[in-house]
């Protein structure tokens, strides 16, 4: 039962930090709280028992795509009146009703079981070694193609975020 | 050695057209005429081989054109008509191609003269020799192009350039002509070739449906086409306008043998055309008219190749009315006697020009005996041989013309008629030139620069001239009509040569038993005199009219009493005007109405306007596509859940 | 043992080479290296072609031919060979490539490297689309024969080149689009016919049978793609622009092939697939393709604009293509039409690429197409108005060049079939001898009236290169007509045999599925 | 490791992330912000791909999981760049000024 009480408890944290994220004016708080709700998430997936997962949650993603984040809002240097205003076009209203029925609808469909049973013995908490040997067996060609995907897309970064050798059009 | 005859001419053309150095005029005149003296020789030889035998050879070449039943082989024959024709075609080429040398001389770029010329000559025993339509086509079309490359061969006048190109247009109106009659011919007998329509014409006692009706459209098209190439009435605006050309091919194409081509090929084709009758009645009719029509505008002309222009048109008028009148064989004498006599006056009056420095006015002459006493006289023989005095060539193969034309049983006293003032204008005016040239005082230049005497051309150039004229003379001697021959115990050699050739065939000796019927001779003398009384009055008449008193001549005479007839001949009838306004300048303008109407505006107006219709459904369309990414994405999440919640009912 | 490799997979190698080549040019660092490169391929591919021609049989059918399953479970294959319909058109695409590079050698602009990629690409396009006997394959070559062609016009273009290849590009795609409908409809009537999937035409043929009114609407469709292509008079509006805008080598490829891809669809698709309809629509086709005779040679009369000239005539000649595919003699198509039809689209590339060179040489010496500009210039270029005079008189058909043969044999079968067209149609034969000469007069005759005319250098030896095969091709084709037709032949024969022997098969047996078995022998003459 | 989370509750929190990000996607006018987002997008289609593996019993779900991640990492260095490239020209990151779409 604590697993499940430290479910919804992270799961609190993660909807209240990744609201915090779309609603703060602060670009650096946002980031921060995207830190927070990171690892809100990781924290889940250990209670999935999914370890490997979460470790590189917050290896990766809150240890270096959110620094990537705060680098870029440093390095640009933006005001807060800059860079916090909401879009001019909101329909919250509107939104929210179709929220509601999405959730209406997702409530009914998980009501109805449309879901398979799970697995009692599936759940093993030390998978790592499972996730290595299908990484690395039966995915090898995925995950070649993805590191050549990554060292595109560092080539491309750098590409595209190099000083313009052409004069600009405001210029 | 038939090969050789077409392999020489093509040769020359080739080496002076792209082999041989530029520079040198005598070496590019040397191998024009070694080539065309050399397929002369080998004609000879062909000649008196085929003449020992008098039976046609076939020279087959190699498959042309093949497809579906359709052969046409590249096919040569020999026979009567084309052993002659390769005889005319390269002696007087030879004899041209000699004096053009003298004649191009001052040109630079004589090496591109030579060479047209020589391909002429090739184009020209490709017509003669083919034994098939298309052969012969090929020829045909072919001696039109040298003809517009040869009239513009001095392109920088932007006249002559467009003399070549209305002689080509015009000619290939008739070649339309020409093609229309080889589909007609293919479509009703199957094949093109000479020989075979030629038998099974013979072999065929009675044409039955549809043939005589199908034989007069399929001659009235080679008809059209003759009347393009030999400058008959509709079509014989291009001839005068040929003239834009050195001499020398004013001579070689324009007279002897180019323009001739159309008789030859009706006389090729005499089995079809004495099959429907009708059509030669419509033939013979053009030949008179065009004969009369000529004779008429020449009597006027000053200047001297457009008067020999219109006299050559005359002439032609004369074959297409012997063919007409069923007398092939008179139409080829014909064709003979004017080659020589043509070619001759040509040269002579080339001659003229050469030795007035490219003056070409008759009225700016006059007196010219004492300088050119040789051209003198050969142009003297010339004239009385194409005005028909007893004893020179044209005498011979006019009267035989005439007088076939005469016992013509439709019309015939009428053709007769035409033909007979035709003849004593040609009389009035080649002596009126005559005079004008040789005779008179001659002309003082009023203006200020001086005026160089004539001289006497080279030998090389009146050596041609004078062959010509013995030719002129003596030509006419074969083909003496029977009943002046029978007087000598001899009969027309000319007839009876060709006898093997020209035949009526079998389903249509009935329309033409007048032919061989006997006529009285009183008759034929009769008319004899009479037109050697014409010829005597009218030549007369121009000597009154023009020696010493040029101001006296007709022109003044007509020019004084009927100043618009006078005005009217001047102009030649405004038949070029006339064309022009009622065929080329609407052409144009609805070829510019097309262009920026029809094409721009109505068919590319309708693709545009599909291509506007769409851009502006899609302006219409695209009012949301305000750029907005929060729009969009909005859009994309609200029609997100939409399926989403479709999907759960 | 690589000979009988190269042997066995000719078809196969002569369509991709070019691509290969294509790919190695555009990696290539050095432009030299490249355009070296470049010409090797093309010249490579020229001699494959010329080994197809070599050991082509005449009258044995379709051959060097290579199938491989590419989605086998939609019945798509890779299938490729040659018929003599084809061969000559292969023989054109390859040599005419070949000239171009050398033609396109000292480009002015930029990105030649591009340029001569491009163009191989479209060579493997044309290649393909004259070889797939495939209609899946031939649509993709179809297609991709459209890339190339839009860059070359959209990039090296003249001032107007966006509407230009715009225009052209949305045509000839519009058509394209309506024949994939009519394919896959014809697909899905085969399997519904036959019980499997298939896209081999030769499959395909055996839908000839199905009745006219099943076969109106798919007919439409192919043959409006086709008639966009051609172009067929009222939809040759793109052509001009087209021709006009696109540099030197990409007129003389449109032109040359890429037009007659159009007429080689109608041969090898539209007439085979849907003969009933065909025969009710060949009179109508006939008049189309006469007024664009007549149109087309008007237009061109008072164009001001040398190339546009050029173009409009395109529309005439290709009109004569057009009625000769279309002369119908007691439900038969008359062969000797059908030959003078596919001589002439290989003499129309030969003669109007030419035209199109020579206009190209004159507007790389004075960046101006207009007539007026011109004038006398026979004199200081003595050999350039050679060559223009071959070319003149290889389109306005004189005896003795191949624009004769082609237009001839297309009229004596057309008036076997119908007299007025062939009438009205040698009209055009006129007309096109009205504005040739025109053009040849105002560029070459009178007077200089320029005075930057007086300087102009003659054809160079470059030029010369390219310029000379094709005036000694024009002649030889008009000469030797048998050397190019011999092997072809058999093919247009079998083309319109097998079409009155459908004819008849028709009239015998009930409508449906009725030539499935072949003729039989009662059937020939 | 007893009582397992039903894979419902996990659902919903990853319903509720994703549309927080997609909300976020949408109202803010920073594109840092709005990749944020999309981060937080990513991210519920994680948990979901790990409760799935957890729901069916093996780790194919964690390994498109770390698929996913490598995407997103992608994705954020380019997006990124992109960031800086259109600061560059335009002055600012407001998404108002990307309107190129415009029909």
């Amino acid at each position: 039962m604590v697993e499940v009480w430290f479910f919804y408890f992270f799961a609190a944290i993660a909807v209240v930090a990744s609201l915090g994220v779309i609603l703060l004016r602060n670009p650096v708080a946002a980031a921060m709280l995207l830190v927070v709700t990171l690892c809100a998430l990781a924290a889940e997936y250990v209670l999935l028992g999914a370890e490997f997962s979460a470790a590189i949650q917050v290896l990766v993603y809150a240890g270096a795509i959110v620094i990537l984040f705060t680098f870029v809002i440093m390095m640009l240097n933006l005001g807060q009146e800059e860079v916090g205003q909401l879009a001019g076009f909101s329909k919250w209203a509107l939104l929210l009703f179709m929220l509601g029925g999405a959730g209406v609808i997702l409530i009914q469909r998980l009501s109805m079981g449309a879901l398979p049973p799970g697995v009692p013995g599936g759940a093993a908490s030390d998978n790592t070694y499972e996730v290595g040997m299908a990484l690395f067996t039966k995915y090898l060609w995925p995950f070649e193609l993805a590191s050549l995907l990554i060292l595109l897309a560092l080539i491309a970064s750098v590409v595209i975020a190099r000083k313009p050798t052409f004069p600009s059009r405001d210029a | 050695m038939i090969w050789m005859v077409l392999l020489f001419p093509l040769l020359g053309a080739l080496l002076n057209g792209f082999l041989l150095p530029r520079r040198s005029k005598l070496l590019s005149h040397g191998v024009a005429v070694a080539a065309v003296a050399g397929a002369f020789a080998c004609a000879c030889c062909v000649f008196l081989e085929f003449f020992a035998t008098r039976h046609s050879h076939l020279y087959f070449g190699f498959n042309w054109l093949q497809a579906g039943k359709f052969t046409a082989p590249f096919e040569l024959v020999v026979d009567q008509l084309s052993g002659l024709m390769i005889l005319i075609i390269t002696g007087i080429g030879t004899l041209i191609h000699i004096y053009a040398g003298g004649y191009m001389k001052e040109e630079v770029t004589t090496y591109r003269f030579f060479a047209y010329l020589n391909l002429f000559v090739f184009m020209m025993l490709l017509l003669v020799l083919g034994n098939n339509l298309l052969v012969m086509f090929v020829g045909w079309e072919g001696v039109g192009l040298c003809s517009y490359l040869l009239i513009g061969y001095w392109f920088q006048e932007e006249a002559n350039a467009k003399a070549g190109m209305k002689a080509f247009l015009v000619n290939r109106i008739g070649d339309i002509g020409f093609l229309i009659g080889i589909f007609l011919t293919y479509k009703h007998f199957g094949t093109v070739s000479f020989s075979e329509l030629s038998s099974w014409m013979n072999l065929m006692p009675t044409l039955a449906e549809p043939y005589p009706k199908a034989l007069f459209w399929i001659t009235l098209s080679f008809f059209i086409g003759a009347c393009g190439k030999s400058a008959q009435l509709p079509l014989y605006v291009w001839l005068p306008d040929a003239m834009a050309g050195p001499t020398p091919v004013s001579a070689l194409i324009h007279a002897a043998t180019m323009v001739t081509a159309g008789i030859f090929m009706m006389t090729r084709l005499s089995f079809f055309f004495y099959a429907a009758p009708d059509t030669m009645l419509i033939v013979a009719c053009v030949g008179a008219l065009t004969a009369l029509f000529a004779a008429t505008i020449a009597l006027v002309q000053t200047d001297i190749k457009k008067v020999l222009a219109y006299s050559t048109v005359s002439q032609l008028g004369y074959m297409v009315l012997a063919c007409g009148v069923g007398a092939f064989d008179a139409g080829v004498f014909h064709l003979l006697t004017h080659a020589c006599f043509k070619a001759l006056l040509f040269l002579g009056a080339g001659s003229v020009i050469f030795a007035m420095h490219h003056e070409q006015d008759m009225r700016r002459m006059g007196g010219l005996r004492k300088h050119l006493p040789i051209t003198h006289g050969v142009m003297l023989v010339g004239v009385l041989a194409i005005i028909g005095v007893p004893g020179f060539s044209g005498f011979f193969s006019k009267d035989e013309i005439l007088w076939k034309a005469f016992i013509f049983p439709t019309y015939g006293p009428i053709l007769w008629g035409i033909g007979f003032l035709a003849a004593g204008c040609t009389a009035f005016y080649m002596v009126r030139l005559l005079c004008l040239t040789f005779y008179g005082t001659p002309y003082q230049d009023k203006s200020a620069h001086h005026h160089h005497h004539p001289h006497e051309t080279p030998w090389y150039m009146w050596g041609p001239l004078v062959v010509l004229a013995l030719l002129s003379i003596g030509v006419g001697y074969l083909g003496v009509p029977d009943f002046l021959a029978h007087l000598v115990g001899g009969h027309n050699l000319f007839a009876h040569y060709l006898e093997g050739l020209i035949y009526i065939p079998a389903s249509a000796q009935g329309a033409w038993g007048h032919l061989h019927a006997e006529h009285a001779h009183e008759l034929e003398w009769g008319l004899m005199l009479s037109s050697v009384a014409l010829v005597t009055l009218a030549a007369g008449t121009a000597v009154f009219c023009y020696t010493n008193r040029p101001v006296r001549g007709v022109a003044s005479f007509l020019g004084g009493h009927f100043p618009r007839l006078h005005q009217l001949l001047l102009d030649k009838y405004r038949v070029d005007e006339c064309y022009q306004r009622k065929i080329v300048t609407p052409l144009a303008e609805i070829s510019t109405f097309l262009w920026q109407v029809v094409d721009v505006r109505v068919i590319n107006g309708c693709v545009n306007w599909v291509g506007y219709l769409l851009m502006g459904t899609s302006g219409i369309a695209s009012f949301r596509m305000t750029g907005s990414l929060h729009r969009y994405g909005f859009w994309v999440l609200a029609g997100t859940v939409c399926v989403l919640i479709i999907s759960c009912f | 043992m690589l000979l009988l490799w190269i042997h066995s997979h000719i078809a196969t190698l002569t369509i991709f080479t070019p691509l290969l080549v294509a790919a190695l040019v555009v990696l290539c660092p050095s432009l030299w290296v490249a355009k070296w490169l470049a010409l090797l391929g093309a010249g490579a591919c020229f001699l494959e072609s010329v080994h197809m021609w070599h050991y082509f049989v005449p009258g044995s059918g379709l051959q060097f031919t290579e199938m491989h399953a590419w989605l086998p479970q939609w019945g798509i294959q890779y299938f490729v060979g040659v018929d003599g319909i084809s061969l000559l058109l292969i023989m054109l695409s390859t040599f005419l490539t070949c000239l171009l590079l050398i033609g396109a050698w000292n480009f002015e602009g930029k990105g030649q490297k591009t340029f001569f990629a491009l163009l191989l690409f479209l060579e493997s396009g044309m290649l393909g689309a004259l070889m797939a006997f495939d209609l899946v394959f031939f649509y993709v070559c179809w297609e991709v024969m459209l890339i190339p062609m839009y860059f070359i016009i959209g990039v090296w273009g003249g001032k107007n080149r966006i509407y230009a290849t715009t225009k052209f590009i949305l045509y000839t795609a519009f058509g394209s689009l309506l024949m994939l409908v009519a394919a896959i409809s014809l697909y899905l009537l085969y399997k519904k016919e036959f019980g499997v999937y298939s896209t081999n035409v030769l499959d395909l043929y055996r839908l000839s049978g199905l009745p006219a009114a099943s076969q109106f609407w798919l007919f439409c469709a192919f043959a409006l793609a086709f008639a966009i292509k051609i172009p067929l008079w009222p939809f040759h509006t793109w052509l001009p622009h087209a021709h006009t805008e696109a540099p030197t080598t990409g007129s003389v490829i449109l032109a040359g092939v890429m037009l007659k891809m159009g007429t080689y669809g109608l041969l090898r698709f539209a007439i085979p697939l849907f003969p009933a309809v065909f025969l009710d629509f060949a009179p109508v086709l006939s008049v189309l393709g006469v007024i664009g005779i007549i149109y087309g040679a008007l237009v061109a009369w008072q164009q001001p604009d040398a190339k546009k000239m050029v173009a409009y005539s395109s529309v005439s000649h290709l009109g004569f293509v057009v009625v000769g595919s279309c002369a119908v003699l007691h439900s038969m198509i008359s062969p000797e039409a059908l030959t003078g039809a596919v001589y002439q689209m290989i003499n129309h590339g030969v003669s109007t690429g030419m035209l199109f060179f020579l206009v190209g040489v004159l507007y790389d010496r004075r960046h101006t197409r207009l007539l007026d500009d011109f004038g006398g210039l026979a004199r200081p270029m003595p050999w350039f108005a050679v060559l223009l005079i071959i070319a003149t008189l290889g389109s306005v058909g004189l005896p003795g060049t191949g624009g004769f043969v082609g237009e001839f044999l297309i009229l004596l079968g057309t008036f076997q079939s119908n007299p007025a067209i062939a009438i009205l149609a040698s009209l055009g034969v006129l007309l096109g001898a009205v504005y040739m000469l025109t053009l040849c007069r105002k560029i070459l005759f009178g007077p200089v009236t320029h005075k930057e005319n007086e300087s102009l250098q003659d054809v160079s030896w470059r030029e010369a290169l390219v310029l000379a095969p094709l005036a000694v091709l024009v002649i030889a084709m008009g000469v030797q007509p048998g050397f190019f037709l011999d092997r072809v032949r058999p093919s247009i024969d079998h083309l319109a045999k097998t079409y009155s022997e459908y004819r008849l098969e028709r009239v015998e047996l009930p409508p449906l599925g009725c030539c499935k078995g072949g003729c039989s022998n009662g059937c020939e003459e | 490791m007893s009582a397992m989370v039903p894979i419902e509750h996990s659902l919903i929190l990853a319903f509720l992330l994703f549309f927080i990000g997609a909300a976020g996607v949408l109202i803010r006018r920073n594109l840092i912000t709005v990749l944020m987002s999309i981060e937080l997008m990513l991210n519920s289609a994680n948990l979901l791909f790990v409760a799935a593996s957890r729901q069916v019993g093996n780790v194919e779900g964690q390994v498109m999981m770390s698929f996913v991640i490598l995407i997103a990492a992608c994705e954020a260095a380019i997006g990124l760049a992109m960031v800086i490239a259109i600061f560059r020209r335009y002055g600012n990151i407001k998404t108002e000024f990307l309107r190129a779409l415009r029909g």
